[in-house]
């Protein structure tokens, strides 16, 4: 009996949590949802005459053959990291993370290194950096 | 009954014609040789034909039957090319001759010129074809043709010759007339209604004399049975084929659709001025032109006719020529006296005070040159024989003059399924596959090119034609695409301008400058022929060597250049 | 029972989760919902790429939502349109100060047509009607718009696009009647790649002609196309000719414009921003709208942009937008009738170039010679170009118009099927010799006839002879047909047609001039007295209206000058010729001095 | 439950119209509290509206579960008051209490027409402005009464967020709650409604909110609204959106302190005036098509 009634309670539970859990998961998911939006850095021309551009939390490095976008995010707590023309490194400033001038982490409490940032030229010499965000 | 059945060719129409009149069967048999009990009141034929019926309208071999059970073996038209010998020939056997010669019995006009201009013979003339027996007949064209002198005896068949003798051709308003000597002599009017006495005809069915009567008081109307169409003889009567497009079909004006004749409506111009003043057709246009003098010609321009100067003088003429009947002198003031209206009109002489008759040059221009008011001048005719159907194309050019293309397009495109195409051959009546439709690239009566005549005088031109030829046969395969033909000798293309004489007179020239300085006049064409259409306004050469283009020097003088 | 709708809500959650997981997951999110099916949109023009405008701004809709029917909702096809153009094109940051210019401008209001109609068919005086106007149905109008709304009303920026197939449904769409380069396209059968329609602002001539290719047919006219009659020839394999116009219509190949011809100018090249798109006034006729003359570019006046201010600012921004032409600061630019800038016609240095809009080609320009004794001949002072250069116009004679009341025709305003129906025939056409007369502004211009002859019919089919009407007019309008060289001097001096008598033979008998035409009206069934092609009888009485107030033929005085002139050309051939430096006094001494050499040829042209 | 199959139809009906309603609404406040964690009553409100409704997982469904409860609660609740109505049953209730119930009935208009407004889409702002323009219309302290309900430019959503999410519900809530608090015992109803309401918002599509910006020939206000909404075409806002809505629930409140002949006058009155606003809103919801002018 006991064990005949601990089967039927272990179904019920079993039958509520699963029950309860597909009621709770859309109430989940439509709370956890968290929007991505893509940002669009436009480069002119112009404004690609440095070694190394800044403009809205990218970095742009100019290369022989192209361009190579890097983000200015650190990956450790997403402050924006500055650079540093004397070191040809990237600092972060708030809690001191450096990557080289490639993005590569050097040191700090940051884990992995810069993400690179695909780079679209447009015909009139734009370039398009596209980044989530 | 002919407008509803308009397949029916006119042989077939004659014979149910017949019995239409005939009336209703009676039960027992009639005697039709009791012509009278029937057409009470029928008009004497004439006073130099006051015969029995039976003498004219039925076979030797049946005359002297005492019982006729049929209508039908009563020979309707006695003069109708098929019996004339048997009938009229009996007394008229030199008229009968001379008519078989005459270019209205021939066509050898038509007939050569064109087969010439399409590469079906060497030369023009002389004449080597007839539409009779008066020279070789014309021949048919084969079943299947590939080249435009291959079709040239199809077109003339059945487009050009539904005008000649044999034929009724297709029967309409304006059109209505008879075979043979009848042709001329039994006068239609345009609805081709009975307006006589007989009581067995019914005065509502058109294709009848308007009575029983020959006459040589030849109304100009009867003329125009055939000579319409922007052929002379309407414009002297002022009239101009409106262009054949649904678009120009003028709807109304004043409520009424404009009068449809001759298988279109027309614009009237001015008419000539000889018409104006009341005088036919036949006031100038003798028995021996017009009914052929027993010489066979090859063309309209050669046979002998009447000189303007022959009524008015001219450069070397002083006086009007008193040889010719109708002609008096009065107090030193001439008249012409027309025996057919009964007028008399006083003759004015030419004067060689006026400016451009003092010129010394102008003797070599014919009176016509500046005294016509306007001219015929088609351009560009296109032709097409479709054995294939396919009408949709059509739907706004059905009027092409032809009441019998006309009705068969109207019965077609209201149909959901359709015939291939099928058109008579006037010639010998027989339907035959294919039908042919026509178009002009654009018509004009103000222009008027100038070329030399068969005597090397200044004439206008019109252009006779500019053939674009195609063919697209029973399987819709185009055999012929557009193609301009080559004349027989190869000498130059199948096209000619003819030099004419529009019968549009004035009474007064026009100015000098419609000929000289005047491109067209000269011949450079409009705009110099400078696109595809202009150019068609350029002359080419004329059929018969005798006749010619204006020469440089010509063409220079005209246009005053030094 | 509880535990069946514990199921029953279990497994429609389920069937939620199930929903929600097919759907397709679009991440990372587009800036406008609308890229999230239409993925590859080619961009309409590099002055408007989809990358920086999106979808929204132009065509409106939902741009934020991923559902189709949600996001199309509101959504305008064609933004250009004229009743929604006020927050597409023309919202406040885009071009607010062009839309309502175009709104004004006689190619959306029809006005000059319109008030013609009014004016010539019900002697309505100040017609103030325009197409807005009319679109209420309510606002009906009598016989003249009802010829409007059925026969005329198909053409107008208001007008929708794609209504229709063919030519007509090209026709319309306000910006977009002009702006959108016409391709044939097929709906795309992938959303995701998506063919936007081309904008631009180098208009082809196609956009222009598929309007202006009835009535005055000059979008023909410039192309030396000609409205033939139709006869379709010379046949093409087993069809008709191939040289068609829209409406079952064929035409001939005459010389075309010289400006075409020699110089493959396009109508933009002409006709200026303003003179198309309107200046901001209501006009009544189209050539008060119209912002160039001859004289514009053969006679040109310059100003330096720099100093040209505004209108400077203007002429740079045009050829920024047109993107082939450029302008040097140092540029001077032409200027047009109502003084904008026409950039395309430049002064560099001591140069005048112009250069042509759809390439940026430099084409030379002749200066107007008016020293040539041919244009500072005495008594050519009121000629216009048009009447000696225009080689042909096209002339159609006799518009017979039949309405019925018992049948209905689509009214084009309205879009609906209502009573009445027009159909309309000729009498003739003709391309030669145009009429001369004097135009609304006192210049001698080529004239072409617009003859209406309106039979009405009731709604029993019978004719109403007082509600039909004949108005018989001539117009004028440029031909668009000019030519380097000039009609002749015996064309206009001494040709009937060319003094608007008509066809026929002019004469002179007991010193007087007569006339003998070549048309009968009368015998023609046109129910008038005098011959379709006459403009002004021999006496100089006109015989048909004009189109314009102050528009009229040539009356008997100036008839008789001009054909005194006639009789000296025989001889006096040469615009150089030293009669003509002072006409009048060489008129005197020919009546008076017997010894004149051309006395003796003279007194016998003159009985 | 067991009983109800032995209960007369209309015994039925009234025993369960009140407590399915009731379900609705709690049904309503789950549904609310979900939504509040992803709306945002700044910015682009339609924006968020939108994005809600197609763009986060589920979104949709709460948002029709949403809105299917909420109407679906108000409409029977109608209902529940008609048929109480009807059978006189105010004549037990002294005017306080009443009014403790009447006073819920605006309420529950009022935040379904904040919910209308918080829309954000043209139908909404419209409604919103239509609201303050009305408010603004009330002599003397119509600036200030406004100005605690709705104000337009940025805030615009705020206030109108702040009612339908907090002050409106609790205080709804707190008016009617003793006279539900025997009927929550339920749960066969809550699951019924519930079940209901989901299959409803599987299948049936939220009406289409029209962008802001678009064109649109005319506006409607939500339902309930449509008969202000056509007396706003012929009378002053004064009259037709204050001074009538006003009258007429303060009579439903006075009804039970009068007495006698009085009393089923205004009784009859009031059955008039609800049958005359039901037509206006069948005549606004069907018959005008293209223009809120009546004249035309």
């Amino acid at each position: 009996m006991k064990r005949r009634e601990f089967f039927k309670n272990l179904a019920h539970g079993l039958f509520s949590f699963f029950g309860v859990g597909l009621i709770v998961y859309p109430i989940l998911r439509f709370l956890s949802h968290a929007k991505e939006t893509i940002k669009t850095v436009i480069f002119h021309p112009s404004e690609t005459l440095l070694k190394i551009n800044y403009k809205q939390g990218v970095y742009l490095k100019r290369k022989e053959n192209g361009s190579e976008a890097i983000s200015a995010k650190c990956t450790h707590l997403g402050c924006t990291v500055a650079y540093n023309e004397r070191k040809s490194e990237f600092h972060c400033p708030c809690h001191g993370s450096i990557y080289d001038k490639n993005g590569k982490r050097l040191s700090g409490p940051a884990k992995k290194s810069l993400s690179l940032l695909p780079v679209r030229k447009e015909k009139n010499g734009d370039l398009i950096i596209t980044l989530k965000e | 009954m002919l407008g509803n059945s308009p397949k029916i060719y006119p042989i077939v129409c004659l014979f149910f014609t017949l019995i239409a009149c005939s009336g209703p069967k009676p039960p027992e048999a009639i005697n039709y040789k009791h012509c009278a009990a029937c057409h009470k009141g029928i008009e004497s034929i004439s006073r130099n034909h006051e015969f029995e019926c039976k003498i004219c309208h039925l076979q030797p071999a049946r005359q002297t039957m005492p019982f006729l059970e049929e209508h039908e073996s009563i020979i309707r038209n006695p003069s109708d090319p098929r019996w004339v010998s048997l009938f009229c020939g009996k007394c008229h056997e030199k008229e009968i001759k001379q008519v078989q010669t005459s270019l209205h019995s021939t066509m050898a006009g038509i007939i050569n010129q064109t087969r010439y201009l399409w590469g079906a013979q060497d030369v023009a003339f002389p004449p080597i074809y007839s539409a009779n027996h008066a020279l070789k007949p014309l021949p048919e064209s084969p079943l299947h043709p590939e080249s435009p002198a291959e079709l040239v005896d199809d077109f003339l068949r059945r487009k050009c010759l539904r005008c000649h003798l044999h034929t009724k051709g297709p029967e309409a308003k304006g059109l209505y007339r008879a075979t043979g000597c009848a042709a001329c002599h039994m006068i239609y009017n345009n609805k081709g209604l009975y307006e006589g006495t007989d009581k067995a005809i019914d005065k509502h069915k058109p294709s009848y004399p308007m009575v029983h009567r020959f006459t040589k008081q030849i109304p100009d109307m009867q003329c125009l049975h055939c000579h319409n169409q922007n052929h002379v003889g309407a414009d002297y009567e002022g009239l101009f084929e409106h262009d054949y497009s649904k678009t120009y079909r003028s709807r109304t004006t004043g409520g009424a659709p404009l009068p449809v004749i001759y298988g279109l409506d027309q614009h009237h111009l001015a008419r000539d001025v000889h018409a104006e003043k009341g005088l036919w057709c036949i006031d100038c246009h003798s028995r021996k032109e017009i009914m052929g003098d027993g010489k066979l010609r090859g063309y309209a321009l050669a046979v002998p006719m009447i000189k303007c100067k022959d009524c008015h003088a001219g450069f070397f003429e002083p006086a009007p020529n008193p040889s010719l009947k109708g002609i008096t002198e009065h107090d030193g003031r001439f008249y012409f006296h027309s025996s057919y209206t009964g007028k008399t009109y006083p003759l004015t002489l030419f004067s060689k005070e006026t400016l451009s008759h003092s010129v010394s040059l102008h003797q070599r221009v014919r009176c016509s040159a500046c005294h016509a008011q306007w001219s015929f001048q088609d351009y560009g005719l296109s032709v097409i024989r479709e054995d294939y159907a396919d009408y949709i194309k059509w739907r706004k050019l059905t009027d092409q003059g032809d009441p019998y293309l006309k009705d068969f397009l109207d019965e077609q495109l209201g149909r959901e399924k359709i015939d291939p195409p099928a058109s008579p051959d006037w010639l010998d009546s027989r339907l035959k596959k294919g039908a042919w439709y026509t178009g002009w690239r654009f018509r004009r009566w103000e222009w008027m090119p100038l070329g030399m005549d068969q005597n090397q005088k200044y004439s206008i031109l019109r252009p006779k034609y500019q053939y674009f030829i195609s063919y697209v046969d029973a399987t819709g395969y185009v055999v012929l695409d557009n193609v301009v033909p080559q004349r027989g000798d190869d000498s130059d293309l199948g096209w000619t301008f003819m030099p004419y004489v529009p019968h549009t007179t004035s009474p007064v020239g026009r100015s000098c400058e419609s000929c000289h300085l005047n491109n067209i006049a000269a011949g450079i064409g409009v705009f110099d022929g400078s696109t595809i259409d202009t150019q068609l306004t350029i002359p080419s050469t004329p059929v018969f060597p005798s006749m010619t283009l204006m020469s440089n020097e010509a063409q220079k003088r005209l246009l005053l250049r030094k | 029972m509880k535990r069946i709708l514990i199921l029953i809500i279990l497994s429609l959650t389920t069937v939620l989760i199930y929903q929600e997981n097919r759907r397709s997951k679009i991440l990372p999110l587009p800036t406008e919902g609308c890229l999230s099916c239409h993925k590859s949109v080619s961009d309409p023009d590099t002055s408007h790429p989809i990358s920086a405008f999106g979808c929204y701004s132009c065509h409106m809709g939902n741009p934020y939502s991923l559902d189709k029917e949600r996001g199309h909702l509101t959504m305008v096809k064609n933004p250009g349109d004229l009743s929604v153009v006020g927050s597409t094109c023309g919202q406040a940051k885009c071009h607010p100060d062009i839309v309502p210019r175009v709104k004004k401008s006689i190619m959306a209001t029809n006005r000059g047509i319109i008030k013609t109609l009014e004016y010539r068919w019900e002697k309505i005086e100040n017609s103030n009607k325009d197409v807005e106007y009319l679109m209420a149905k309510e606002n009906a109008g009598g016989l003249a718009i009802d010829q409007y709304r059925k026969m005329c009303g198909g053409c107008h920026l208001w007008k929708k696009r794609g209504d229709r197939q063919g030519e007509i449904g090209k026709r319309g769409g306000g910006c977009s009647d002009c702006h959108i380069i016409d391709k044939d396209r097929k709906e795309p059968i992938d959303v995701t790649k998506f063919q936007h329609p081309e904008i631009t602002t180098r208009i082809p001539s196609e956009n222009c002609v598929k309007c202006h290719n009835r009535s005055a047919r000059m979008g023909l006219s410039y192309f030396g196309k000609f409205e033939s009659e139709g006869y379709g020839t010379p046949f093409d394999g087993w069809e008709l000719n191939q040289r068609r116009l829209s409406g079952g219509r064929f035409y001939l190949n005459l010389p075309a414009d010289i400006h075409y011809a020699k110089a493959d100018m396009t109508c933009i090249d002409c006709h200026t921003e303003t003179g198309v798109m309107g200046d901001g006034t209501r006009h009544e006729y189209m050539e008060g709208q119209v912002d160039i003359t001859c004289r514009s570019c053969h006679d040109p006046l310059f100003t330096s942009v720099k100093e040209a201010g505004e209108a400077g600012d203007l002429a740079v921004k045009l050829a920024f937008l047109n993107k082939k032409i450029d302008i040097p600061q140092e540029a001077k630019v032409g200027r047009s009738k109502k003084g904008k800038p026409m950039y395309n016609l430049q002064k560099r240095g001591d140069q005048i170039v112009f250069y042509r809009k759809k390439d940026g080609a430099p084409i030379e320009l002749k200066i107007f010679p008016e020293k040539k004794p041919h244009h500072s001949m005495a008594g050519h002072e009121r000629l216009s170009c048009q009447s000696c250069h225009s080689a042909w116009i096209p002339q159609c004679y006799g518009c017979h118009i039949t309405y019925r009341k018992d049948l209905v025709q689509k009214d084009w305003l309205s879009g609906e099927k209502t009573p009445g129906q027009f159909r309309e025939s000729r009498s003739y056409i003709r391309f030669s010799k145009p009429t001369l007369g004097i135009n609304a502004s006192g210049m001698v211009a080529p004239f072409s006839p617009c003859q209406v002859f309106v039979s009405v019919f009731d709604r029993k089919g019978d004719y109403v002879h007082e509600e039909s009407l004949n108005t018989l007019t001539m117009t004028s309008f440029d031909p668009h047909t000019t030519q380097k060289g000039s009609r002749t001097c015996h064309d206009c001096h001494g040709d009937p047609k060319s003094l608007g008598f008509g066809e026929g033979i002019l004469y002179k008998k007991e010193k007087e001039w007569r006339f003998r035409p070549t048309y009968d009206a009368q015998s023609s069934g046109m129910g008038i007295d005098f011959p379709l092609d006459a403009f002004v009888d021999i006496n100089g009485k006109p015989a048909q209206l004009t189109s314009r107030k102050g528009a009229r033929p040539f009356n008997q005085e100036e008839i008789g000058k001009i054909l005194d002139v006639d009789g000296c050309f025989p001889c006096h051939v040469r615009y150089e010729d030293k009669i003509y430096e002072d006409f009048k006094q060489s008129r005197r001494r020919f009546e008076t001095e017997k010894d004149l050499p051309c006395w003796e040829t003279a007194r016998r042209y003159t009985p | 439950m067991e009983s109800l199959p032995l209960m007369g139809i209309n015994h039925k009906m009234s025993f369960c119209i009140p407590r399915i309603s009731l379900s609705a609404l709690l049904v309503c406040f789950i549904s609310g509290i979900i939504l509040t964690c992803q709306y945002y009553p700044f910015g682009n409100v339609f924006r968020n509206v939108e994005e809600i409704t197609t763009v986060i997982p589920y979104g949709f469904f709460f948002r029709r579960l949403h809105y299917a409860s909420g109407q679906l609660f108000v409409i029977l609740m109608l209902i529940h008051i008609v048929d109480h109505f009807m059978k006189r049953r105010y004549k037990g209730f002294s005017v306080g209490k009443w009014a403790g119930l009447v006073i819920p009935l605006i309420i529950c208009f009022f935040i379904l027409f904040t919910g209308y407004i918080l829309k954000g889409d043209k139908e909404g702002i419209y409604a919103g402005n239509i609201f303050y323009n009305i408010l603004k219309e009330i002599p003397v302290a119509g600036e200030t009464i406004t100005r605690f309900v709705i104000r337009p430019g940025e805030m615009f959503f705020w206030l109108p967020y702040l009612y339908h999410v907090f002050f409106l519900p609790i205080l709804l809530i707190f008016l009617i709650r003793d006279h539900i608090n025997n009927w929550f015992s339920q749960a066969g109803f809550l699951l019924f409604t519930t079940a209901g309401l989901f299959i409803y918002s599987l299948l049936v599509r939220m009406p289409m909110d029209i962008p802001p910006h678009a064109k649109i020939e005319l506006v409607k206000g939500p339902w309930f609204f449509l008969g202000i909404q056509v007396c706003l075409g012929v009378l002053p806002p004064i009259v037709a959106g204050i001074a009538a809505p006003l009258i007429f629930f303060a009579i439903l409140l006075l009804l039970p302190g009068l007495k006698g002949h009085l009393q089923k006058a205004v009784h009859y009155g009031i059955i008039f005036l609800s049958l005359f606003y039901t037509f206006l809103v069948i005549f606004g919801y069907f018959f005008i098509k293209h223009s809120w002018v009546l004249s035309r």
